[in-house]
């Protein structure tokens, strides 16, 4: 087998394990307390940045022209049960290798004074995930994905429980207990395809053709495991209490990367290696993305918890996701690729904004707030920028992938694109709601008037998610030329998949 | 079950099977009746191993196949070691507890 | 290149002045934006010079790829037609004039924010000039929602004001309600013409005629669907009936801005719009149809309201609302100039009387009641005369501008056949009858009569200073002039000429044509009812003062369902907004924290109990343990047995 | 004729007196049914031809096993009164238990016949010409030496098992121990200490000997203390 | 006759006795260290032993040594000498320090490696008995110790029941088939239609004797309570070395001589598999004592190793090899961290003991938190794998009701693992441990880095684990 990629150089397994180095690193840090977190900081800080920037070399060595997997790279790992380690992306994962390896330093930044207490562990803990994401996203066969997409729990688990707010051993159990109950099934479905097919490699599983019935199963349980992980209504109560009590960081890195691990996981699986189960699902996927939108859009409008309602317009948002996902033709998929990415970013963005204000006065309560425009206005500022970007307005990274998935929509049906664009309207109602009770208003707390504006640091933080916001509103196709190819590959196969079956279901049954 | 190997037996095998099923019965009826005194229920364990080593020499002498026996011969060293064992320990939890009421087993539960 | 600049240079001024406001303090960033503001006002007018008079050919200017995936392709470009560059020339021009009118007017706000407010003002023109310059729906849907969130900013520039902060949310959630429906209709001409390119779409409209889209049970033309849809939209940002709640809130914002947003061009975008998809909404009777009949509801709706409000602003506001009306009566029926002219003149006079009434507010120390005003004639005589021309124009009197283009409106509605062009004929009558007594009423009561205002403030009121009412004056040369000096070039018999293509009308609409031979009472109606209205006004208000009031006694409950316009916010309120709230509260409350969290919490709650009734079984007793064992071999004995 | 009425009669006793085992309100009379119970299944034996496990099964059994538990039985003293309290309440599912499986048994065991695949294939045939103790002796150490060891360990085990659990090597009896009495010095278990008079032991403590510096409040002068004089006993 | 098959056993018996002999000569204060040190030794050379030893069956057809064997002996060597070192720390606070504490060990060891190599069913019950009866008397070892007493007394009686109840069904099956060896039952067995009901019956009997040392439901329920009462080296050592050697034997004995009465213990099988793991999933709940915790995951545990033995393949043996592997690790890893929860000399055994044990002993709750996660399945620990084998046997035959069963209970299970977690890092911090002694280090570093780092090296373990389980299923 041949270990290296064309390139001759295993650049993602690098990506993967390099911050488990890092980690490892920063682990072995002694000395007094304060230089101890200073120094971990610093580890963890350059541990990410390198990696960030190794992982560049994605974005500029990928080739855009191919819908097929790129630097690829293989070794035996358990030969004779068709297990290898296998590491590799394509149009709809390099991306993702990429928010994760971004997003990381952001968060690292973010949590700089924050985070006060077992400085060294947190950033252990936070290397740790960096790992699991980006060998979750790299990865090209089942089991080496499946162990990345359950290990996350263990470092995700931590931060919120070590580091979370008052209510955060309740968040966390049910976090942990949530997202494993719906990918233990998950294994039930790896395992039954592995025994099919012989292999456990992702490419291998595309190229087979499982049963329709079997295609049912297989389908319910990566339901079960990704609609968790996305999360789809009704399962999706895990999520606002899981970024409540999580530390900032750990909720920018939950909404801007672990939710897609859901959507990723419909894309990667459902959709191309289970085409019939995928058309015959899809309305029940489009109803429950339907009711996502709605139903936690208006659950939202209600809450009184910023992280709260960010948290919830979160799930709104990952139901467009599914919406596009399910639609299968290029608009949708391309519009959800595209959702989850600015999602990534901008509710990322959101919830450093909201940790911005946490900092200062420790309090998650809007009503706490009012009037911060006098006192903030460089924070106002990146406010309104991401909550437009988060209500979808044309120019911001939120609209392209809302557009495409209802235009996707649209070719479905017309109901499904216009409720499933409810989230237009009642996400500019929340989103607007929440900006004028903080931001908006006179000050009327003493604590309030003598708060500081972003730190350099914070500028530090927010500046290239305000630059990536505004890139993906106004040269969204740098980023779509990425899985153009993959996409279009995918949504014919898809559609060459059903003929298929169609073709063979009217021979048994004439 | 009239075969030339149960020459042995003076009786058909059978009613050796039933004498010891009985027994077994008993012993087992045993504990569910004694729930006071432990040593009641070694006793009715040892019941269940006389049951058990009468079907071996039963079987043993209808198949015509000493193993049965030799087993029967380990069967009776190993409980006589059991015996030892389990009274000495049954002697040291009196010393602790001053009693060895079935009921009073119960420190730790849950 | 001269189009381009017109375009981009109110984006540098509103980024040059937000990103450094703050350190180059206001006057510079009102400089800056209005340095900016100029020069786009003289390329935009060059460029609209240029194509009509000049010769110049019309085209598109492709900047860059924007959205791209599998065969939905879009690209950020201008289009440079004369429907463009008309809008471009007054929309510079206007937000020019209001751009120099803000710095006196905003003189007043505490330093250091200004540079807020005029980084928004051009945020807002350039989002404008996004919008009627695209080249495609997207672009077009880019400007839409650029103006709504700069009108949100420009709302709410008075944050501290509760009142200012929900009336910006209002103002772009009611707007976002029509953008669902414009973003849908997009999507539907993607799915029907595979392209959202204007081109592409015109070039392929007779393709398509027959083809179907079913919706809500039913199957209809897919151009019905198309056109109802742009039309939602189009009604959200033009205040039609029904959607129009946000815009009289909206005057919770400075002065200025509403002259700008919400006379002049934003509420327009609904017009252009139609104006703009003219190729297709000409197949589409059914929606236009309906386009007519929510136009012509609205003329009257908004008249009515406006006859008995106080408040100065909203007055003009409702008004607005109401010409909005006529420009969709004119669009309904096909006449598309003639609601593009009545745009162009609106955009005049009614800047022409916002930014007149920001004068007397300025003057009355911020009162905006015009029961608290009046006898300040003498006091701020040129404004008191920019406000005549803008009512004069507004009441459409010969020969101020807006004479011209609402005859021609109401011309187009008589002379279109079938029932909703002729109620949008009456309707237009009697609103022009309506908007000349208001207009009258306005003018009397804020004006003359005794001084109904405290003594201070009657002490301070002074009139404006140059930077303001040099704007007033241009504005009023433009409520004068462009009604004949356009009148011929954009209606008369070279129309044809001066549209080029940017403008369609289909083979079977000659309303052009017809809008000149309706009979001559046709033509004198509107004049007469106008002069009429003001006629009554000034018996009523200025012969026997005392009648209003018992006339509101007389008939309350017709005063009162006209002051509560219509009971609107009302009725939303009840069957909108609160059910939606106690929604949404139930929704987490019950659906969320009860059920969906429940079921969960249930099992695990029922796991523990389980586990603590398994617990029980171990009770310690080595008796009960050897039970177990017992009666868990006779039962797999009885199994085996029975399985067997 | 006489084997079979015999069976028949030591096999009543054998269930009557094992009946008596488990019912007898006295456990001492339960040893001695045991005992009795042992007889008679040795008696059972003999009668099938297992003459040497028979006189296993009595002299192993009765020799040592019962008497061992009679042993037991009598050493703990146990307080009889109480120990049939509530001798009724299992009876119900015991005897339900207990009948079922007697059902199934009888069933299983009347069903029996030998393996037909089985027949011949004797480990150890018995050979009616010779004693059943040499046959046994023949095998013992042959075929089933590793058994045999393999039960040697066993009783090795209960018997370092019964040691081990019951020999007490008295730690409180006061053995003799001549190395540390000689290597002991007087500054290992005296010291002496000033007390002043007129102040109690209270707040002192007990002082535990050999300390390897004097206690510290032998040091302080304030004197709030007294001493304990028998601090340096042992 | 091939004695030397037997080579290691004989190694071993020797070595214990000898070891009894140096203890008993030797001085007392040293001899208790010392003989567990020479115990460690004998376990070591024993294992080498067996590594070298040839396959090949002998004794008259008692005794086989295969690749099975091989695997469960030198898994069963290492828990035993995990055992041994867990135990020298412990006896000498416990005050236990006897020198007969190792020769029981290795007793024992004698036992369970008779048990794996057994071929014959007086060969299972004899090992059986010399592992029961040893371990019986180290439950009871602190012998001045009520709950260890009483721990004795229950495991006692209640194993002696059970071995009655396998003896019972020895002698049926002895009945019924007319043999005792293992392959002439097989073969007196080969047509299930003409085995007689007597034969099952037996098996019944026989499953539920063993079933009792794998502590399966229902015959459970002596676990909770003496892993609780005894010491808790012993316990570490009941609950590592002899599930290894039962499961393994029931699976021989299953697999070998009854495999062609899959259909008839197969559902048995799964009943007990189903009923364990959610006895186990759920009785954990709620506890408070880490050792009775431990005791209901470890019939959790047991619950899905079953689930290899009731698929009734070669990749369901492999399964339960590979899941035994993993287990004694964590289990082991688990109870040598509970051995070093002591505060001031004296153990303390509550779950909340270990509150806060993240910030003052990061080290082992480290260690704790890896072994909680492996237990609970999760990725990438040792425990995941042993899951992963179990289950791919459980689809493989579409034991779709044991799958699915198996992983929600595993949730369920999940939740009592990453409660202990939860108390360790998020919980304020209770007063420190002692400082942890180098043996008990030793076991817990050897376990994590096992448990952790197994996934790295998989496949040679798996191969084992196939060629051993190659044995049963040709």
């Amino acid at each position: 087998m041949n270990a290296l990629n064309a390139a001759g150089f295993p650049l993602l397994s690098l990506l993967t394990f390099l911050p488990l180095v890092g980690g490892a690193v920063i682990m072995m840090i002694r000395g007094p307390e304060a230089a101890v977190a200073s120094n971990a900081r610093w580890a963890a800080l350059w541990t990410s940045l390198i990696v960030f920037a190794l992982s560049l070399v994605l974005w500029f060595k990928f080739d855009t022209s191919s819908a097929g997997f790129q630097f690829v790279e293989e070794a035996a790992w358990l030969p004779q049960w068709g297990i290898t380690y296998k590491m590799g992306v394509d149009g709809i994962s390099v991306l993702f290798v990429l928010l994760a390896t971004a997003l990381v330093p952001i968060c690292i930044l973010a949590s700089w004074d924050s985070i006060e207490t077992r400085v060294r562990e947190f950033m252990f803990a936070f290397l740790v995930l960096e790992t699991m994401m980006v060998g979750m996203f790299a990865a090209l066969d089942f089991v080496v994905f499946y162990m990345f997409f359950e290990g996350v729990l263990i470092p995700m688990y931590l931060l919120i429980g070590v580091w979370g707010g008052p209510r955060r051993v309740y968040a966390a159990i049910k976090f942990f207990l949530y997202t494993l109950a719906g990918s233990v099934l998950m294994l039930l479905a790896l395992l039954a395809m592995w025994y099919a097919a012989g292999s456990t490699d992702i490419p291998t599983l595309m190229a087979t053709q499982f049963k329709p019935a079997v295609q049912t199963w297989l389908f319910l349980a990566f339901f079960a495991s990704f609609a968790v992980k996305v999360p789809m209504w009704p399962v999706h109560t895990w999520l606002p209490d899981a970024h409540v009590e999580a530390p900032t960081a750990g909720s920018v890195i939950l909404a801007g990367v672990l939710l897609k691990m859901g959507a990723y996981g419909f894309l990667r699986f459902s959709v191309p290696m289970l085409p019939d189960a995928t058309a015959y699902f899809a309305p029940m996927i489009f109803a429950l993305s339907v009711v996502a939108v709605i139903y936690t859009s208006l659950v939202a409008l209600a809450q009184t918890d910023m992280k709260k309602l960010i948290a919830y317009s979160s799930v709104a948002h990952m139901g467009v996701v599914t919406i596009g996902i399910f639609t299968v033709n290029e608009q949708g998929i391309s519009g959800a690729l595209f959702q989850m990415l600015s999602h990534g970013v901008v509710s990322g963005a959101l919830f450093l904004c909201v940790g911005v204000v946490y900092d200062r006065i420790h309090s998650r309560e809007i009503a706490r707030y009012g009037g911060l425009a006098d006192r903030m206005p460089k924070y106002a500022l990146a406010f309104m920028l991401f909550s437009m970007a988060s209500v979808g307005l044309p120019g911001t990274a939120g609209f392209v992938g809302e557009f495409l998935v209802l235009v996707g929509a649209f070719k479905v049906n017309f109901w499904l694109a216009a409720l499933g664009s409810m989230g237009m309207i009642l996400g500019a109602a929340y989103m607007l709601y929440l900006y004028r009770r903080v931001i908006f208003g006179s000050i009327t707390r003493d604590d309030l008037k003598s708060i500081m504006d972003l730190s350099p640091r914070e500028i530090a933080v927010f500046a290239p998610l305000v630059v990536l916001t505004l890139w993906m509103g106004i040269y969204p196709s740098s980023f779509t030329v990425f899985w153009d190819a993959s996409v279009h590959a995918m949504v014919e196969k898809h559609i060459a998949a059903l003929a298929s079956t169609s073709k063979l279901a009217g021979v048994i049954v004439p | 079950m009239g075969g030339t190997t149960d020459m042995m037996l003076p009786v058909p095998l059978s009613h050796y099977l039933a004498v010891s099923a009985i027994l077994l019965v008993m012993g087992i009826f045993g504990i569910f009746l004694n729930r006071k005194n432990v040593i009641i229920i070694l006793m009715s364990i040892e019941l269940i191993l006389l049951a058990v080593n009468l079907n071996l020499v039963a079987f043993s002498a209808a198949l015509g196949d000493l193993a049965g026996q030799v087993l029967t011969m380990f069967v009776l060293t190993v409980a006589a070691a059991e015996a030892a064992i389990g009274l000495a320990i049954l002697v040291i939890y009196f010393r602790n507890r001053g009693s060895i009421e079935v009921e009073d087993v119960t420190l730790m539960k849950g | 290149m001269l189009f381009a600049t017109a375009v981009f240079a109110p984006l540098l001024g509103s980024l040059v002045a937000l990103l450094f406001g703050k350190q180059i303090g206001d006057r510079a960033a009102q400089a800056v934006t209005i340095i900016c503001m100029i020069l786009a006002a003289i390329c935009g007018t060059s460029a609209f010079v240029s194509l009509v008079y000049g010769g110049g050919a019309p085209g598109v200017i492709t900047l860059a790829t924007w959205v791209s995936s599998g065969d939905f392709s879009v690209t950020w470009a201008l289009r440079y037609d004369t429907l463009s560059a008309v809008m471009v020339a007054m929309i510079t021009f206007i937000a020019t004039l209001i751009h120099i009118y803000s710095v006196g007017y905003m003189g007043h706000e505490p330093h250091g924010s200004v540079w807020r407010f005029f980084s928004y003002l051009s945020l807002f023109t350039f989002a404008m000039l996004m919008l009627v310059t695209a080249d495609n729906l997207l672009q077009l849907f880019f400007g839409w929602e650029g103006v709504g969130l700069a009108s949100y900013l420009l709302i709410g520039y008075w944050y501290h004001k509760p009142s200012a902060c929900a009336a910006a949310i209002k103002a772009f959630v009611v707007n976002r309600i029509g953008d669902l429906g414009f973003a849908l209709g997009i999507a539907l001409i993607f799915v029907v013409f595979g392209s959202i390119t204007f081109d592409a779409i015109f070039a392929a409209v007779g393709q398509h005629q027959n083809d179907s889209y079913s919706v809500l049970g039913g199957t209809f033309r897919a151009y019905e669907v198309i056109g109802v849809l742009l039309f939602i939209g189009a009604m959200g940002k033009s205040a039609q009936l029904g959607l129009h709640v946000w815009l009289p809130d909206a005057m919770e914002g400075p002065t200025p801005v509403s002259a700008l947003i919400h006379a002049a061009t934003m509420v327009t975008a609904g017009v252009f719009l139609m104006a703009r998809m003219s190729p297709v909404l000409e197949y589409a009777p059914g929606a236009m149809a309906f386009v007519t009949f929510v136009g012509a509801s609205t003329a009257l709706f908004a008249a009515t309201v406006g006859v008995v409000q106080n408040d100065i602003k909203r007055i003009i506001a409702y008004s607005t609302c109401s010409q909005l009306g006529y420009m969709f009566i004119a669009a309904g029926v096909g006449a598309y100039q003639a609601s593009v002219f009545h745009l162009l003149t609106h955009a005049f006079f009614k800047a022409l009387l916002f930014l007149g009434a920001g004068s007397v507010i300025h003057a009355m120390s911020d009162e905006q009641d015009i029961r608290k005003m009046g006898g300040i004639w003498k006091k701020i005589p040129l404004t008191y005369t920019m406000m005549w021309i803008g009512s004069l124009a507004l009441a459409g009197v010969f020969p101020f501008a807006g004479f011209f283009s609402k005859d021609a409106v109401l011309e187009a509605a008589y002379a279109s056949h079938g029932g909703f062009a002729k109620y949008g004929f009456w309707c237009g009558i009697l609103a022009a009858f309506l908007t000349a007594f208001y207009s009258w009423r306005l003018l009397i009561l804020t004006f003359h009569g005794a001084p109904r205002a405290d003594k201070h403030t009657m002490d301070h009121v002074h009139e404006s200073p140059l930077v303001m009412t040099v704007p007033l004056m241009l504005l009023a040369a433009g409520a004068v002039l462009t009604g004949f000096t356009f009148a011929h070039q954009l209606l008369g018999e070279h129309w044809q000429h001066f549209w080029g293509a940017a403008i369609h009308n289909g083979p079977h609409n000659h309303v052009m044509h017809d809008m000149h031979e309706v009979p001559g009472w046709v033509v004198a109606l509107p004049a007469v009812v106008g002069l009429s209205g003001i006629a009554l006004a000034y018996i009523i208000y200025m012969g026997m003062p005392a009648l209003p009031a018992q006339l509101a006694d007389r008939f309350g409950g017709v005063y009162r369902f006209l002051l509560n316009k219509w009971y609107f916010d009302e009725l939303y309120d009840r069957i909108l907004v609160r059910p939606i709230m106690a929604l949404a509260r139930g929704l987490w409350q019950v659906g969320d924290a009860t059920i969906i969290d429940g079921i969960p919490n249930g099992v695990a709650s029922l796991t523990a109990q389980g586990a603590g009734r398994v617990v029980k079984v171990q009770t310690g007793s080595i008796a009960h343990y050897a039970f177990a064992m017992l009666i868990g071999v006779v039962v797999l004995v009885s199994l085996y047995l029975i399985i067997r | 004729m006489i084997a079979q009425l015999a069976f028949y009669a030591f096999a009543a006793i054998l269930l009557v007196s094992a009946g008596m085992v488990v019912s007898a309100r006295n456990p001492v009379h339960s040893v001695l049914y045991l005992v009795l119970a042992f007889f008679n299944a040795a008696a059972l034996f003999l009668l099938a031809g297992a003459e040497f496990l028979a006189m296993i099964l009595v002299i192993v059994y009765v020799g040592a096993v019962a008497v061992l538990f009679l042993f037991v039985v009598m050493m703990l003293d146990i307080n009889f009164a109480q120990l049939r309290e509530g001798f009724q309440r299992y009876l119900p599912i015991g005897a339900t238990v207990g009948v079922i499986l007697l059902v199934e048994l009888g069933i299983v065991l009347g069903g029996w016949s030998l393996a037909p695949q089985s027949a011949g294939l004797r480990a150890v045939p018995i050979d009616p010409n010779v004693t059943n103790t040499v046959q046994i002796g023949r095998v013992l150490y042959t075929d089933y030496i590793l058994l045999f060891q393999a039960s040697g360990l066993v009783l090795l085990v209960a018997m370092i098992g019964a040691i081990v659990l019951t020999l007490r090597d008295r730690t409180s009896s006061r053995h003799q121990s001549i190395a540390a009495q000689l290597a002991r010095t007087p500054a290992d278990t005296m010291e002496l200490l000033d007390v002043p008079s007129g102040v109690g032991t209270k707040g002192l403590g007990f002082l535990r000997p050999k300390v390897k510096e004097p206690a510290k409040v032998a040091h302080d002068d304030h004197g709030h203390i007294g001493h304990d004089n028998h601090g340096g006993h042992h | 006759m091939n004695w030397q098959l037997a080579l290691p056993e004989i190694f071993l018996s020797c070595s214990a006795m000898a070891i009894l002999m140096y203890g008993v000569f030797a001085r007392p204060e040293r001899s208790f260290v010392m003989s567990s040190m020479l115990a460690v030794g004998a376990l070591l050379l024993t294992a080498m032993l067996v590594l070298s030893g040839t396959p090949g069956a002998g004794y008259n057809g008692l005794f086989t040594v295969d690749a099975y064997s091989h695997f469960a002996k030198l898994l069963i060597l290492v828990a035993v000498g995990l055992g041994v070192v867990m135990s020298l720390d412990y006896a000498e606070h416990a005050n236990m320090q006897r020198f007969e504490f190792p020769v029981l060990m290795l007793l024992a060891a004698v036992g369970m490696m008779l048990m794996v190599s057994a071929t014959s069913l007086m060969t299972l019950y004899l090992g059986l008995e010399l592992m029961s009866l040893s371990i019986y008397v180290l439950a009871a070892f602190a012998r001045d110790e009520r709950r260890s007493a009483e721990a004795g007394l229950k495991y006692f009686v209640l194993g002696a029941l059970a071995s009655g109840l396998l003896l019972y069904g020895v002698s049926l099956v002895y009945g019924f088939s007319g043999s005792m060896s293992f392959a002439e039952i097989g073969r007196a067995m080969a047509d299930p239609k003409t085995a007689s009901p007597g034969l099952t019956v037996g098996i019944v009997f026989i499953v539920a004797g063993l079933s009792f040392k794998v502590s399966a439901v229902p015959f459970h329920m002596w676990t909770p309570d003496v892993y609780e009462g005894a010491p808790t080296p012993v316990t570490a050592f009941m609950g590592t070395a002899p599930k290894v050697a039962a499961i393994v034997l029931l699976v021989r004995l299953l697999s070998d001589p009854f495999g062609a009465l899959l259909g008839q213990w197969q559902q048995l099988i799964v009943l007990v598999s189903l009923a364990s793991m959610i006895l186990g999933a759920l009785a954990a709940i709620g506890q408070r004592n880490i050792k009775r915790l431990m005791a209901y995951s470890s019939i959790g545990h047991m619950g899905y190793a079953l689930i290899g033995l009731a698929a009734g393949t070669g990749a369901g043996v492999r399964g339960v090899l590979i899941y035994m592997l993993t287990y004694v690790f964590m289990n082991a890893g688990t109870f040598a961290c509970i051995i070093a929860m002591r505060r001031q000399g004296r153990n303390v055994e509550g779950v909340s003991d270990l509150s806060g044990l993240g910030r003052t002993d990061p080290a082992m709750a480290l260690a704790i938190a890896i072994f909680m996660f492996s237990m609970a399945g999760i990725p990438p620990f040792s425990g995941f794998w042993g899951k992963y084998f179990i289950f791919t046997a459980a689809v493989q035959q579409g034991m779709w009701l044991l799958a699915v069963v198996g992983v929600l209970s595993s949730v369920i299970g999940a939740f009592y693992y990453i409660r202990i977690i939860k108390v360790m890092y998020f919980d304020e911090p209770a007063p420190a441990f002692d400082p942890r002694p180098a043996s008990l280090s030793f076991v817990v570093g050897a376990s994590g880095l096992f448990t952790t780092f197994f996934f790295l090296f998989p496949a040679p373990v798996v191969a084992a684990a196939e060629a051993a389980a190659k044995v049963l299923f040709r």
